[in-house]
């Protein structure tokens, strides 16, 4: 990208491995069959793609049977979501918070719209959903809780065990939206009471345009597309064979370095939160240790979250903002409002996602820009109580 | 994103600060997107001979309020009147679609700061 | 693949040609970040995505902003059929083809199982659906009519300009699944009248995984997932960047060598057939003429598909059938039913799809593989009158 | 997709072909995909002393039937109606889940040589 690029953008998105882009090479060059075909080319890539899936399975402590490729996070999504709604005969209540990602979100408005009716559960100001909350919200007639397992802009994670336990429990499907959860903390889909699981594979060093749903045997989910009937006809589709081949490998390789790269990303998590913290006017945004080990968020009040991001940008530092200036939404982040910052922190947040390339030399250049960075712009601010 | 010269405003803005003795200040804030910004004029003989702002906002209205403060001063409080937000953004060579609401700010501010002005005179 | 490998299925998939793959490589390598981030590593991202919306604008004849992205063709068909009913307010009818690929086909049966009406249209014995049939199958509530520009099993090029017209003199929308066409034909959208296009990107040496919908200016069309507003929220989550880069250079560079590949073919497909057809017992499916340059389907009369399939294959050639004698369906191609075969020849019918890289010297391992097989299935076939 | 010994059933068949002096022959039809065998038996003091098929139906098909005639050469029409579907397939060393159907006709065809017969005698 540029010559000097400090990467801190891991939520959005993070670099292909090495390794996982060999992994799929042959599968980009000689290996093209068609997994559908009868003959050996096609038959060659038809195991290939069953070995992606079942080490897919086997990092998630799954079945291969309970693995379903898809073409990402958000698709993942709405056929867990839609797809539940879609196999019921009635409709019915479901259970949500209102920190989700839009996949989640959106996907749940849209069934409000067709009838089945929503609650969307608030959190407290460190962004965690309470299990009491949860318990109370249930209705005879609710038949899902969607959950993230962490979540993608302050990284909390959410008591997804406790949760799954009781949903379990009342005989209530259980759906987690683990994309910014799953190759950066432990996950045992034996242990844990989840029905269904949202993964993506480019938030775990894999490629983009892959994900895959975990459906738990048994779990009743129909559809969203027609087709030729791939994927057991849950995602129809010529299968993405690159994709699943790179999304496999990118797990196990995740999985197999988790607790080597949980103790680097801790150790930058707390220079880097140590380090902003000391700077005045400045907040944590989420939970102190209940957080993704490679997630920081901050507020810096008086000022703006995106005109942080173009200063930063404008020294080769890549970072993200829960600011909502651009997409014409005129709201900032919806996951700072319902933690109950106010409109000018939530406007004033900086994202910083650290991956398993990131040094503390990366730290170094952010600490050498962001203090007189923010400075400049307070001092520019019209909400700046200091002297000008 | 944004053309060099926005790029410029906004890393090397123009007039930015408080004026302590400002003859009259204005100001202006995005329903939109909650940017606020301060004018602060000084007034002499019906120009306007000195210019600050102080702005909440993004790149796009950090730079829009430089960019303004630059083209009012020394004109007269009428030639002023008559700058409006396109004109801004225009002067900036252009901004990104999604962006042109946050250089409204400026020319409104100004044009509030210029209102109180005549109501207290 | 294997060592002597006549791949013969273009049909099913094709070769990653090698230049899409260099084309696709920076952004599996250093090119990583998320198009949708404010800083110049998505910004760079961004224009990429962007600068292969107008290529494959381009490359249609159509306008960059009329180009959605997609994870494949399945995908387009579901998106273009259930998206153009879901953004209607009332039920209506839709007009369709009893030879559409299941893509089409399952959803236009899905939509009728939601209350809307559907016409299949037979085929003549070419697999030629006939304008007469389609203006006489129009309704006052028909608001789509969805026919396949060429026909996956047997190549059989359908008058979409001649049904394009109708549709939009009669004010009905205008869909075709042009998955077999695209950078196998010649094709103008500033000429066709056409709404909806769908392609995708691994049946013209692109990669598998992508695809894309013409959506032509102001047609209804509702997205079918919620996400975070991707491709106009047409089509939400994060862009396959690598895939879609993927995608327009393979068009763009299918189109720039189609005249001199369809020569090619043209000569490949003349020998292949003629040889074919001097076998016994041997009939050409699909229309002599009006079919895909790469395309050959022929029936064996007393002998099954699948049998041959594999016969084919432990020499090392790949072929399709529409046999189907596998995925546990009972019935034999749809197609071949609904151009009039009997059941048997239905069974008996061997799909051989031609690409850029087939020579002579594939038909000549074929035409040494091929008719001793036949002969040697026939005798042992239950069905065959012939002496034993 | 398929193992060593039915791809060998595959490509070189035993007692492929139609037998003139057959004492009796049987058939069976696969309803699922239209699979159809003939069996041809020689049968000398109530056992089977020669066998020959006929089929039309994909690999397994072929190989099941083939396999079937080896199964059953030297065998008492007693022993022979004894093979069922599972053991041919089982003989083959398995089939794929989804073609296991395809091995139906073999067990089907013999038992329908072995009941005509029984009823001409
Ligand atoms: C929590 C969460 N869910 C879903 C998504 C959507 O994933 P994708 O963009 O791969 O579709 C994302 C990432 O953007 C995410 O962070
Ligand atoms: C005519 C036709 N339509 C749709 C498709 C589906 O495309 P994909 O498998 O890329 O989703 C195919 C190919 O399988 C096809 O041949």
């Amino acid at each position: 990208m540029q010559e000097r690029l400090v990467y801190l953008d891991h939520g959005a998105t993070s670099p292909l491995r090495e390794e996982v882009l060999e992994a799929m090479l042959p599968f980009l060059k000689e290996r093209y069959g068609n997994p559908s075909s009868l003959h050996s080319p096609g038959r060659v890539i038809r195991q290939a793609v069953e070995e992606a899936r079942e080490k897919t399975a086997l990092a998630l402590g799954a079945e291969p049977d309970e693995i379903f490729f898809t073409s990402g996070g958000t698709e993942s999504n709405n056929i867990a979501i839609r797809g539940a709604a879609r196999a019921r005969r009635s409709k019915g209540h479901l259970i949500t918070t209102s920190i989700e990602h839009h996949a989640v979100l959106d996907v749940c408005k849209g069934l409000a719209e067709d009838g089945f009716s929503v609650t969307y559960l608030p959190v407290d100001r460190y962004g965690l959903v309470s299990l009491e909350m949860v318990e109370k919200a249930l209705r005879p007639d609710t038949f899902m809780i969607s959950i993230m397992m962490a979540n993608n802009e302050v990284g909390t994670i959410e008591p997804v065990a406790e949760i799954g336990a009781l949903a379990r429990e009342r005989g209530v499907l259980f759906h987690t939206d683990a994309v910014q959860a799953v190759g950066q903390i432990p996950l045992d889909l034996r242990e844990l009471k989840i029905d269904l699981l949202t993964l993506s594979a480019h938030k775990f060093n894999g490629p983009k345009g892959v994900g895959a749903l975990y459906v738990r045997r048994g779990t009743p989910v129909a559809p969203l597309y027609d087709g030729g009937g791939q994927e057991k006809a849950l995602r129809p589709g010529t299968e993405n064979v690159p994709g699943i081949v790179g999304l496999a490998r990118a797990l196990e390789l995740a999985v197999e370095e988790l607790p080597e790269k949980t103790r680097h990303l801790l150790a930058l998590r707390r220079r880097l939160i140590e380090g902003l913290l000391a700077m005045d006017d400045t907040v944590l945004n989420g939970h102190p240790t209940a957080r993704l080990p490679g997630n920081v968020n901050v507020s810096f009040n008086y000022i703006e979250g995106e005109a942080l991001l173009l200063g930063l940008d404008l020294e080769g530092i890549a970072a993200s903002s829960g600011s909502a200036c651009t997409a014409g939404s005129p709201e900032p982040s919806h996951v700072l409002l319902a933690m109950g910052l106010g409109h000018q922190l939530a406007r004033g947040s900086l994202r910083l996602t650290l991956g398993r390339e990131n040094s503390d030399a990366c730290l170094d250049h952010l600490f050498s820009v962001l203090p007189p960075l923010v400075e400049r712009l307070r001092k520019m601010s019209a909400l700046y109580p200091g002297q000008s | 994103m944004y053309n060099e010269k926005v790029i410029d405003h906004f890393t090397n803005p123009r007039n930015a600060g408080k004026m302590a003795e400002a003859d009259i200040i204005g100001e202006a804030g995005s329903f939109k997107c909650g940017d606020t910004m301060k004018i602060y004029l000084k007034i002499e003989q019906g120009r306007i001979s000195d210019v600050k702002f102080q702005t909440f906002g993004c790149g796009a209205a950090i730079a829009s309020s430089s960019m303004l403060t630059e083209m009012v001063k020394g004109k007269t409080l009428e030639e002023a009147q008559r700058i409006t937000n396109e004109d801004v953004a225009l002067e900036l060579g252009g901004l990104p679609p999604l962006k042109l609401h946050c250089s409204n700010l400026a020319a409104d501010a100004l044009r509030d700061a210029i209102r109180r002005y005549r109501e207290k005179v």
